[in-house]
């Protein structure tokens, strides 16, 4: 065991650190506040992502032939811990990096990954998912979104719903019954659609918090290349669970973790601002046993991952036990923002905008996004399920 | 020994459920966006809601909490905003420790429907420990004013009189009632819309004093209030549980024949049941039983638990949809978030808990 | 509503204390123990119940015309209180009292029912409960055990477990499959054995505690008069549905429950106990968090008992909702044993007989005893199904 | 950056959990009914593990505690009794804090399996604070004597030398080395017979000082070691609650297929491999690392959370028969009931971790 970084190690996170320092905008953190206008946030997320991208900060464990910088998988972690350390704008092209990339790079045709890999880290082409459907949450694979030939082209009909970065993406990833005369995971496949071709209709969902992130996405005949079939067809299903695998693994879990570290310290803050006898929630044995609950959860996820992760850098893959690190910080995020708004007390159910919110109102409106973790990558049951049937091996 | 309520209790709260369920619901909570809608005031108003708690001799209706705690647990299930719950309670605090001149005039005005109180306690800087009260009650020849915020006061912009929780001289709190139009109040921008949560700011206004024990007598009626509408919150959100579980399918099986749904409903169930229980015992234990403190604590603690891991489950059992605007689990589970907050929370209530049972215990032993 | 009783209630109560207080053995509670070895504690506890019945304390709410005292229900509960509150001695004829009896009430024949409830009452004949079989746990209505007319009598093959007080008792109802060719829940009846019939052996199962409270039960061709059927042939299910109701319901959950204060009492005693540096384990507030839910779920278990226990005073039936009951008081005993032995610390897991034992090591053995609360009379799973499924009509 | 162990570790690991395989396992437990075996003692040796943290120059391994968690861990799933958790534990504090003579004299003894020790800590009237120690120390000449009771101290009856904690007159706790032979020593009746606790009487009983130091090293590494036994035990709990839910009908199904069993099985994986990863990281700290005190704390709780969550969760999946004592969950469940207890339970620990990283944030706000 070794928790240290190399010489060389570190050397790449001061770069990386004084980089960052240097090229957020003025004020960062403090005065400069991202714009509220969901619009014109993704234009100035846009921006950083690809200011990153010129300044050679893209896809730092991609090989080089694919546009990326050819480091190490330490290396990008650490550049993806440093990003959240600095509060660093989020990413909009997060399902293009973390999701099609992969999934290309394992599946896809060497042409495949030359057209899109590049573009992907470029920011060029934006990406969304499009795997649920209003009947087919839990049960994915029940899906009914039909892909059928029609000479050198497929013809996509049906419906996605919870379709982040629809409104804003070029390309879109699909997973879609090719074959409906054989079980349900069998006659899948998966395609990749140009979200400019004729006969796609998005429609944005208000979320409880009143953001629209995510989106239905309609398809009226839409026609799509056959050379945009990733794999076989009928094999979808098979790629999918690599996407998925991705979308909950220790990969998305370390730095997702930097950015809850930062929101515990928030909490810790709030829990140690004097009232008006001078005394402190934080003072509060009973609060400080959540508090600490929620300290030893996220070093738990820290460490969980950290094990995983070694096992990536081992070179071996991370299977169905990804499910593990998903259900364990969408669960702890969620325990984490109410203990936030116990601490915060009657102040606690206050929003952003309001003049007496505690932490401007971040941890009610946290607490509402955290509904969604605990249902999206797969439901906390459906996560249990696939911990007791796959890797457990009890009977289904 | 009968823990049931009589013939008259339920038929009170069909009156009420029926009312609301004629001309309220979460349709025309969507439509009032928050503002008030005079219809439903005048409606409640019509069946004498207002004066429950009121005396006979000033035209009231002279019932007891115990009476009124089904109306609570409606209002909670239909999410009704507005002033109807402080009115109620706070004519009981005028009634039994105001001064003849104001009861004379303010419960009239109450029961006319005239008059709509407000009772603002919560402040932002006391953290999690309620009792932190800052606003500041200083005399003033044979009155008092008052200076200071208090935040997520019920519909204090549409108040007539708010009754104010203030700190004396001699640095104990009470209870004082102010004229709403001599405050500067604003809508809070809280997780619940809906419920009308107001920011007032207290700049020497006039005051008439109620005292000490109005002011705990006030608390401990909100809190049962609070309870009970938590009940109906809960309530109402697990029979929306059930029902989507009922009819949403996934795997060619309704969801609710999964055990994990099962059995989430059924502690659901258990614990909407249980607090219901508490909160039921307390609104009996407020007519002088020396054992309301703690029922006061229990009811509390425990609708406040219930009515967390009913909302936050009912929200999980529906999936991605709960999560949209255009379902109504977020409707429940935002109302239940402030109240689950407000007069302190479940760990809160558990310490008033353990400081109410352990001095017994330490004198037998 | 009304939580206090008439002063005929209160009057009853005085002299059901009185008696008690002069009844029990001299020191009981201080110096007075009961017997270690299990044999003798029976008979002692045998002695003391009939001696109630001989002072005419037993069956309170009974008919006359079988014994019974012909009080009211509440009279009942304010008897089994006081027993509670004064700690006399458990009963042994628990199964016969709280189960043969009311299903009898329910379901018997008139000659049945002046045949047996007159002896369960008098304690002398002592039953115990045969249902469960080693393969039919939470899959009661899959039982095995055969019951063949043959002639005026049925034979009963087959085997029993988890049968507590078979070595003392004298009768035995017995759910056994008279049809093997109807769905499981048809084929079953409900039957009175005698446990002096020849073909009977019974061995006792030691369980984690090292008591033997409990037994397996072994029969091999035992014949079985044909009048000591219950209702009719094959309608053994719904007839054993009445008996698990009692056994779930409001009616044992009430003087449960004034047991279960005394051990909270005992609890709090420990935790404000001083150590040495004068501090107590009930001036930290995170042990006062479980004190204080521990007493509220005490509290809760009482109120909702109430609730139920006021229908059946206003004569409604409980029905599957008698599993609430049942499922809370076992869940929240079990967290309270944890509690006790978390206020102890590191002398908590001590057993009786060291010195060093808090509370005479009570509560590292009630932690122990705890565990078969949420599995037998049906286990929280199975509560959680018949509530969900019956309480709450969701599809099976 | 590397969390995984080497495969030395793994092999020594290997070597371990083989011997215990095949010398060792419930059958021989129960045989052995609470009694110390010589032959486990002597296999164990054998192995080497008594000299594990032994300096190479007295004749040990020289190793760390990372390569030793492995080990304890084993320990816990096999449950194994008696004095080598704590030999292997008091041999490192020996090296680090003891005289020259001390380390001549014991850690040969040690190294060749002649001595055997057993570490003193818990007091029966510490309550749930195991730093309430009374045993005192005073000076008496050039050494010291002891006088108090400890509780559950493993394997005392066996040990030939005791470490002891115990309050010195500046009112600061040390560490104590004195012969097991000068004190009155008899079986605790625990709840967990066959984990050997002993009440040791000390009077007046001759000692030797480790010091402040010490104490805290072995209290620290003593927390590790009985967190990855929890670790051990909590696997095979679960592991043998999955092998029961696969193998057991009910319903013509195995229980393991339905949700309530699966999802109860998940939860049990994700609390010991999350718990599992806070005591390896712990062990590594245990090196020198500045946040060891912190690593050490969250490694208790989460272990003995997840302890008591899987063996309480093994014994309900078993039904009646986990409550026989004929099955084997029962041997687990107690084992972890005394290590959950000892050196703080999760709440004390929580309340640590509280008290370490609470005043960082303080000085940055």
């Amino acid at each position: 065991m070794d928790f240290r970084y190399t010489d060389a190690e570190e050397q790449f996170r001061r770069e990386v650190r004084d980089w960052l320092q240097a090229n957020l905008p003025p004020g960062w953190g403090s005065t400069f506040q991202e714009p509220e206008n969901e619009a014109e946030r993704f234009a100035f997320r846009l921006d950083w992502e690809r200011k990153l991208h010129a300044a050679g900060w893209s896809g730092i464990s991609w090989p080089k032939a694919y546009g990326g910088r050819g480091g190490t998988l330490v290396e990008q972690t650490i550049f993806q811990e440093e990003l959240a350390r600095a509060n660093a704008p989020e990413f909009v092209n997060i399902i293009g990096r973390n999701l099609t990339a992969p999934t290309l790079m394992a599946h896809g045709t060497e042409a495949q990954k030359q057209r899109f890999l590049p573009k992907i880290l470029s920011s060029e082409e934006i990406w969304c998912q499009g795997f649920s459907e209003p009947n087919s949450g839990s049960d994915l694979a029940s899906l009914r979104c039909r892909l059928v030939a029609d000479a050198d082209e497929f013809v996509l009909n049906g419906q996605k719903i919870w379709t982040s970065f629809a409104q804003y993406a070029q390309w879109c990833f699909v997973l879609a019954r090719t074959d409906p005369t054989v079980p349900k995971h069998q006659g899948l496949s998966f395609i990749l659609l140009d979200m400019a071709t004729p006969g796609i209709t998005i429609r944005p969902l208000v979320q409880i918090t009143g953001e629209t992130d995510f989106n239905e996405v309609f398809f009226d005949d839409v026609r799509i290349p056959k050379a945009n079939l990733v794999g076989e067809l009928n094999q979808g299903w098979r790629i999918a669970m690599t996407t998925l695998t991705y979308e909950r693994g220790p990969e998305e879990a370390l730095p997702r973790l930097v950015r809850i570290r930062r929101d515990l310290d928030s909490i810790l803050q709030i829990a140690a601002a004097p009232r008006a006898d001078g005394s402190r929630s934080a003072d509060d044995p009973a609060v400080r046993q959540k508090l600490a609950q929620s300290y030893i959860d996220l070093e738990l996820m820290r460490l969980t991952g950290l094990r995983s992760f070694s096992r990536l850098l081992k070179g071996e893959a991370i299977g169905p036990e990804a499910s593990l690190n998903k259900l364990y910080w969408s669960e702890m995020y969620q325990r984490m923002t109410e203990t936030a708004i116990e601490v915060a007390g009657e102040a606690g159910p206050l929003m952003p905008g309001d003049p007496d919110a505690p932490a401007g109102g971040a941890f009610a409106l946290k607490y509402l996004q955290s509904r969604a973790m605990t249902i999206y990558s797969g439901s906390s049951e459906i996560q249990r399920n696939i911990i007791a049937e796959r890797v457990l091996g009890l009977p289904r | 020994m009968n823990f049931d309520f009589s013939e008259d209790q339920y038929l009170l709260r069909d009156s009420v459920r029926g009312f609301l369920s004629d001309h309220w619901g979460f349709a025309r909570l969507r439509a009032a966006g928050g503002q008030f809608d005079p219809k439903l005031w005048e409606g409640l108003c019509g069946l004498g809601l207002q004066t429950l708690l009121v005396p006979e001799a000033f035209g009231g209706a002279g019932l007891s909490l115990e009476d009124a705690v089904l109306s609570f647990e409606e209002f909670g299930r239909a999410l009704v905003p507005g002033p109807m719950t402080d009115t109620i309670l706070v004519s009981e605090v005028i009634a039994r420790f105001g001064s003849d001149a104001v009861r004379a005039d303010l419960l009239s005005a109450i029961a006319a429907g005239r008059a709509r109180l407000a009772f603002a306690h919560a402040e932002a800087g006391a953290g999690r420990d309620p009792e932190q009260v800052t606003v500041v009650a200083s005399q003033h020849g044979a009155g008092w004013r008052l200076r200071g915020r208090k935040i997520l006061v019920p519909a204090a912009d549409v108040a007539t009189t708010l009754a104010v929780s203030a700190r004396m001289p001699d640095g104990c709190c009470g209870l004082f009632l102010c004229s709403a139009a001599d405050a500067r109040v604003e809508r809070n921008n809280s997780i619940d819309p809906d419920g009308m949560g107001c920011r007032v700011d207290l700049a020497d206004v006039a005051a008439i004093a109620l005292g000490e024990a109005a002011l705990a007598r006030l608390v401990a009626t909100s809190t049962v209030a609070a309870s009970a509408q938590m009940i109906g919150i809960a309530d109402a959100a697990l029979e929306m549980a059930v029902s989507y579980a009922k009819q949403r399918t996934q795997f060619d099986r309704p969801i609710g024949s999964f055990q994990a749904i099962k059995h989430k409903c059924a502690d659901m169930l258990m614990a909407t049941e249980t607090a219901r229980s508490a909160a039921y015992y307390a609104s009996w234990a407020a007519a002088g039983d020396p054992g309301f403190g703690l029922a006061v604590a229990i009811a509390k603690a425990a609708s406040g638990d219930a009515c967390r891991l009913v909302c936050n489950a009912c929200l999980q059992i529906h999936g991605g949809v709960g999560f949209t605007w255009a379902f109504d689990v977020h409707l429940l589970m935002k109302r239940g978030k402030v109240l689950e907050y407000s007069f302190g929370d479940a760990t809160w209530h558990r310490e008033k808990v353990a400081g109410l049972i352990l001095p017994e215990v330490l004198v037998s032993c």
